[in-house]
């Protein structure tokens, strides 16, 4: 090859390369074969917490029952190692799964129209509001607390190369004529699972849009944003995938209705028709393609409505899988599996002698527990009786989060788990 | 032969919801046997949701005929251009998933989560090494993203600086990805055009036309979208600095150069990988992917938030730099993206990642040489990681467009190149081969080309039809973006 | 067509031998930095081994490719009579390679294995309850493995009973399965065949002249071969226990009776079962498998070793019957499969397993009703499991063999079902949905199979050429029995 | 579909069984969903040793560096859910397969002809001691000493039903005209590598076939048998196909010269052509079938070569794909690794005041230790530091085997856990 490309060794081809700079030294750890690489990386993935430990975090990522079909199906190589489907005769597979996402996250969210996912939640959310101020024309957005601190940081670091204020608000009211959108977050940050149909009244009647972030787990319970009136949906879809693994990869629902279609950010999946009937005879077959392309870097460039490009092709079709596995029967039941159990874990907290669970109206999977002691202190102590506890809270404004811990109980915790919770928080609030 | 196929079915048109019959579930779930706590009020819950029913099994059967419709690295041949579609070795795979890391929750106390943090670290410091810029985060979650990251850090050194109201401009290559302008519009800056010379580099005095106060940066990509070296880049980069501009790096190339030239040396600023790319982490139909963001000491306080330090006890911490633009995920990033990534960079070594480079860039220059002559080559001179064809003279001679091209090379067994970019070469065929793809590959992937031009000439209808024989003649594309149809049921979008 | 497939390969013709290059490594293997201990003489070793090499994407891409040409449970319908080919829940293979299981070493002291020995002996628990036969060995790895077991331990029953030398012969009935008479003749008995009466029941006459002191058993399939019960097996029972022989079960065919009639309580003295047929462990292209056999008190003290026993601190122990035909295996058994049908069991408890066996008949005889009419059914009653037609018809009106029938159905989208089985349905074609096919599939494959009986008549060369959409047509049998080729590289066999 | 069938539930469909004995009471453990059940089943591997506790058993099942790539392939669907290939036209992949396993196993042993696979080593030694009895017409084998026990019980179970006898014998001049063959293991039980040419003289003097149990992974190292005389060979595939699983599913690697073709056990796959050029042009095209099934049960039932029908094809399939991703070099360097590590291991132990290390001769991975106190004893003590030991083998006639426990070190022991021993033998050694 060397020969017949005319070099007579690989270096030769890097000769256009400024000779200054060309082969600098580098320092990178040594070589690892296969086994070496598998032992290496079995250590290191010991050196996290043990799987088996007793967990309660949640605050954004929640343990959830997956179904093995989904870790099955998503490992498909044919799947797995494939691109952009570009070319739609030979990329049916991710086409054709990404029709059917779109369409569960349009059921699930009450909306028109979905695109096939962006990069996680947080910013889906900013992008929803980059479309909100396009369509609004309007400088600013409102973010209702509680709202994930990530979610809202997100928004402010898209907001300010757009140029776009943000503001938090703690009511619907205070959404004004200066605001392209009102977001709220179902359930909120504290857990709350919030009315919605009030906020989304409050934001159209100030002419701004309704977008609603939530959890399309919990939407398997709780009224659809697009019933209460938003506008656009986000969302995201890592729980449904598989494990949280340290919080990525994730994929970031969004979803909103129809006059938006053509503001949306990211690829978009429509069904057509072949061209021709096949050689073989019978009518023209149905395909998938990429579609509306128009709205995208690679046409528009900078007149894009995003920049988005490779997305989370592969997050979003474990999603697929998982929700559809459910169906809706499972989906149903596991929310409100989700939810008693969430609830019976709470109940037992607040039984403790020496710890509250104060509520800020009815909610879903996380609830707030202060005990006698600093927030920091009892999950100190947790921590030493081998139990993670919840997020401390404890610096949010709500009083209901004054000294408080943020736990989450899903469908998937163990009743293990519950119980050496119990049996720490016992021993601590004795102590305490 | 139709009597041959007697059951011709249109699998598309039955989607999993029209697969469905009422009363079939694929999972069971546990039933609650607890005290029952009453629900919420009936105004805050939803009535069902419309899913498919399907069993488990068929289920199961329904997104295994789906993958069997797709073309992946493991299928074959996949010079799609400046994607770089690499093998993806399988124990990559494997270690991300390894329990330790699979169930780490994003928001545990860094104490239970350093086997993951060390592991991002060592990958920080060798993307540090590899790129000779000093600082990097991993939170960006694709190249675009990535851009992103890079083209807002300079917006806040700018507002440090006090200029972000008087830079404006970002300049930008007519042969850049569409991400790039793309990105530059996200960040509020408006775009000129950079012109690309005769050689294959930018014009030089357009550049120095164009460089004034009014500047912000310059986005560049090396090698560029042509396959070819940025000659003078090192230069450019002074010209820019002496403008008080920054020098942005698309880096989404970064296959052709690894272990051979480093963008910190050449004078980057800042400048974004694509490790679904060069670091070979699987592409999975479009992601997820990883852009992390590597930066010059000057511009390390902006980097996105989180960025990883080792503490005094040798501890790894997630911290946020003093002026940082803030965050660009929810939290911090695509971890089993970069755990592929690391494990890629352990396997290899800087010896591997030359010989990486190194043959990437070899079976660039054997296909060319094979190809040389059957179809235009618009730049004609040794490439890097990828060589740009041109179709013109079957159009012009025969009416038959690069589209035709690539479609007919799917019934030769290959996925089709990138085509119709970059945007200055016309009727592109854009062919990146990979340093994973053996001579022999390589040999039949020109040979097919070879025999298409043949037949662009004999036989221009077979490729104005083509594809034949993959799993689907050629869609209505037209149709699709006319008239939507974006979900199930149809209709119900409006479209 | 053909200039529309410019690449017709023999895929086959290219074996991994026949793609390797030299040089190439799909893996590497850490070098030994430690002392150098001087290998054993040379006389002792060997020059390398001829394996072929290449990269790991080309291995991959081979099997992966290779894969693609099989058809299994998750492409279709696969309605192989007397295999049960049911849809495998993908949770028992994961649970099956947990890292406890998969690591636990076959020599580990019983302590060590608790988890692995406490599944099996539950699993063992809820086969003598399904078989209503107290005494299980999980020990045969297949069906025929454990037919082996089983007449094993008649033998030393009888040779403790100090009748081995009278009792040589067993009744063996003309419709079982390859298997049975091979089984006995391997343990050293004559097979003495009883013909199928024209009601599919055994002749009760041809039993009872037959049964003297010089037989040692009769095996019997329940359900028959044919689909159908066994009439008056238990009336058989008695006679057989009169006349001093054993009663030994096939139980391959349990998936149509599972929770709603116990083999110990009709008689039957010793049964194996396939696991993998009815306990839907995956078949894997022709294994693993697992074949427990069960029995009664009286023949417990010959099952093979090892037989598990919770002792009185709760342990499970591996033992040995005192009076042990021995090992089958030079360890425990299939122990994967049976981890795998141990969570099948515990996925569907009793109602599950008894809704199993329901709708298995309830999917047989919908194909029946379905069919009947199109093609010859010689027993032509309600079934159990499967039902078992027969292309004379189609062969003597138009000269289609069932052999084409079972080609043309590949062309109609399905696997074939079992056929010339059993030996005394001519042209026979042996039909098993399993409960795991929806009434859809049921009815999509009788429309098949009643289209194809349209065709024999009309076109019957389309039949005797097919299949025509498969990846290979018709193979030549004749030749590779004839010549054979049986390994890499081609003759060296001599064949 | 009841109505269409005639029936009014499904209990009318078992009308043919005996009322007497219809539905009678089974008690089954309580149904569980799939979380339910991937808990207990968490719960029972983790009541297993912990995989990561040093352990030295070998004795038949040896610890493996398996290429990930095996699992990856051997997981896809297609290969998993398929059954004997007995259509081949859609059945290739398991047949082309077969066939790449039957060339490797022949490569290996230096055989001529290969089945693709029966249940494990022993049942495959078995069956190779009845095709020597049918070829040779004799009533009588020979097994050499040291063989695994778990074999030679497994020839005594098969021989018993065909009456053969069964010799132990400890030199190969003890095989006489009474013997079908002469069974020898490579490398032995006590691990020392026999020389087999010698052996097969002897075999071959007395008119008997020679027989070699073989280590395949050994053979990468190991003078082929085919090469030193061996008439057939058997081993073991299971430990290059995968992790141990408490010993199975294995797979029993049997071939044999040209001449015994036709009185082999087992499947067997040729290659053929198509009868007909495909529709669309070109020549017939290659294919695999299952072949010479003549010597088959379900054809030649009482009269069959064995009553084998399902056998391993899966393992053997993971088996093909690990030792052709090590290749001819890789296999060659594994197997060398493997002798250094247990040779450096060995020297080590040696090295120990208190400690012998025994030799019978060359060895492979398997050394025997001797300490101060009884094997029990030893093993125990290490036990309690957390340390599994070898194999006790202090039972055995041969003199070295004397209090002795059998160590297995592979390719694939990390050196923690050989340094783990280390520790231990000196904390006891000093002790003792
Ligand atoms: C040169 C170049 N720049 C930027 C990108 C954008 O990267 P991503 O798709 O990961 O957002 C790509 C690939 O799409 C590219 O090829
Ligand atoms: C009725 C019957 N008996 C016995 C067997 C033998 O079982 P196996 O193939 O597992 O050895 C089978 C299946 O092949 C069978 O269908």
């Amino acid at each position: 090859m060397l020969e017949r490309v005319g070099v007579e060794d690989l270096d030769a081809l890097f000769a256009d390369l400024p000779a200054a700079y060309r082969d600098p030294s580098i320092d990178l750890p040594a070589q690892l074969t296969e086994p070496e690489l598998i032992a290496l990386l079995e250590e290191r993935a010991a050196a996290n917490a043990d799987p088996g430990r007793p967990n309660f975090l949640g605050a954004g990522a929640y343990r959830r029952s997956i179904p093995s079909i989904a870790a099955h199906l998503t490992s498909r190589s044919e799947f797995v190692t494939a691109y952009t489907p570009y070319q739609p005769e030979i990329s049916q597979g991710t086409l054709q799964t990404a029709f059917e996402y779109q369409s569960v996250v349009c059921e699930l969210t009450g909306m028109d129209v979905s695109n096939t996912g962006l990069y996680d939640v947080a910013s889906a959310t900013a992008e929803a509001c980059l479309l909100a101020a396009r369509a609004t024309r309007r400088g600013a957005v409102a973010l209702l607390e509680p709202i994930h601190p990530g979610t809202a940081d997100v928004v402010r670091t898209y907001a300010r190369g757009a140029g776009i204020r943000v503001d938090l608000v703690t009511s619907g009211d205070e959404a004004t004529e200066e605001h392209a959108c009102l977001v709220a977050q179902q359930p909120d940050f504290l857990g709350t699972i919030v009315d919605l149909e009030p906020l989304a009244e409050a934001a159209h009647a100030a002419g701004a849009l309704f977008v609603t972030v939530a959890d399309p787990f919990a939407l398997g319970l709780l009224r659809s944003p697009g019933d209460a009136g938003a506008d656009i949906v986000t969302g995201e879809g890592r729980d449904l995938a598989g494990a949280p693994a340290y919080g990525g990869p994730s994929v970031g629902l969004f979803a909103a209705r129809q006059q938006y279609l053509r503001q949306m950010p990211g690829r978009i999946v429509g069904r057509t028709k072949e061209l021709e009937a096949p050689p073989d005879g019978g009518e023209p077959r149905t395909g998938y393609v990429l579609t509306l392309q128009a709205r995208e870097q690679f046409i528009r460039r900078e007149r894009a409505t995003s920049n988005v490009s490779t997305a989370q092709a592969l997050i979003a079709l474990a999603f697929t899988v998982t929700v559809q596995a459910l169906g809706p029967r499972g989906l149903r039941e596991a929310a409100e599996l989700c939810y008693q159990r969430a609830h019976a874990a709470a109940a037992r907290v607040a039984a403790l002698p020496g710890f509250a669970v104060p509520e800020r109206g009815p909610w879903f999977q996380e609830f707030l527990v202060r005990g006698s002691v600093p927030a920091a202190t009892l999950a100190a102590a947790l921590a030493e009786r081998g139990v993670t506890a919840g997020l401390d809270v404890s610096d949010r404004p709500e009083p209901e989060a004054r000294d408080a811990l943020l736990f989450a109980v899903t469908e998937a915790t163990p009743d293990a788990h519950v119980a050496a919770l119990i049996a720490a928080l016992t021993e601590i609030g004795g102590a305490a | 032969m139709s009597a041959h196929r007697p059951r011709s079915e249109d699998f598309g048109a039955q989607l999993s919801f029209d697969r469905s019959t009422a009363g079939r579930r694929a999972v069971d779930v546990p039933s609650w046997d607890g005290e029952q706590t009453p629900l919420p009020d009936a105004h805050l819950l939803r009535d069902a949701v419309r899913l498919p029913e399907l069993s488990q099994g068929g289920l199961v059967r329904y997104y295994t005929a789906l993958s069997a419709l797709n073309y992946g690295i493991d299928s074959g041949t996949y010079p799609l251009g400046s994607c770089t579609m690499k093998y993806n070795p399988k124990v990559d795979d494997l270690v991300a998933s390894l329990p330790g890391f699979a169930t780490a929750h994003p928001q545990a106390a860094e104490e239970d989560a350093q086997g993951t943090l060390r592991t991002l670290l060592e990958l920080r410091r060798g993307l540090a090494e590899i790129t000779g810029l000093p600082a990097v985060s991993l939170a960006p979650a694709a190249g675009a993203h990535g851009e992103l990251a890079g083209v807002l850090m300079i917006t806040r050194a700018l507002e440090d600086r006090g200029e972000l109201e008087t830079r404006r401009r970002i300049l930008v290559p007519d042969s850049a990805h569409g991400t790039n302008p793309a990105t530059a519009a996200m960040a509020g800056f408006t775009v000129t055009q950079i012109p690309t010379g005769p050689d294959g580099s930018l014009d030089r005095a357009t550049i120095e036309r164009e460089l004034d106060e009014t500047v912000a940066a310059m986005m560049v990509t090396v090698p560029n979208t042509l396959g070819l070296w940025e000659n003078g880049i090192e230069e450019v980069a002074d010209l820019i600095h002496e403008a008080g501009a920054y020098l942005y790096g698309d880096g989404a190339n970064l296959n052709a150069i690894m272990g051979r030239v480093r963008y910190g040396d050449l004078g980057f600023d800042v400048v974004h990988l694509n490790l679904h790319k060069s670091f070979s982490t699987p592409h999975g139909g479009g992601g997820p992917g990883a852009g992390p963001v590597c930066c010059s000491e000057e511009l390390a306080p902006y980097l996105p938030t989180p960025v990883l330090e080792e503490d005094a006890a040798g501890l790894v911490r997630l911290t946020a730099p003093e002026r940082s633009i803030g965050r660009l995920q929810q939290f911090h990033g695509n971890i089993g993206v970069l755990i592929r990534a690391y494990a890629y960079m352990r396997a290899l070594g800087l010896a591997g990642l030359r010989a990486v480079s190194g043959q990437a860039v070899l079976n660039a220059n054997y296909l060319r040489v094979l190809m040389h002559g059957h179809y235009d080559l618009p730049y004609d001179r040794p490439v890097l990681h990828e060589v740009v064809f041109s179709g013109t003279r079957q159009r012009r001679e025969y009416g038959v467009r690069t589209y035709d091209i690539a479609k007919r090379l799917i019934d030769h067994g290959f996925h089709p190149p990138t085509v119709y970019f970059p945007l200055i070469v016309e009727e592109a065929l854009m062919l990146e081969p990979t340093e994973t793809e053996p001579p022999e590959a390589i040999e039949a992937l020109a040979e097919a080309l070879i025999a298409i031009a043949g037949e662009s000439a004999e036989d221009p209808e077979t490729l104005h039809g083509a594809p034949w024989t993959a799993p689907l003649g050629r869609l209505d594309e037209a149709t699709a973006a006319r008239r939507p149809v974006l979900r199930w049921p149809d209709g119900k979008d409006g479209g």
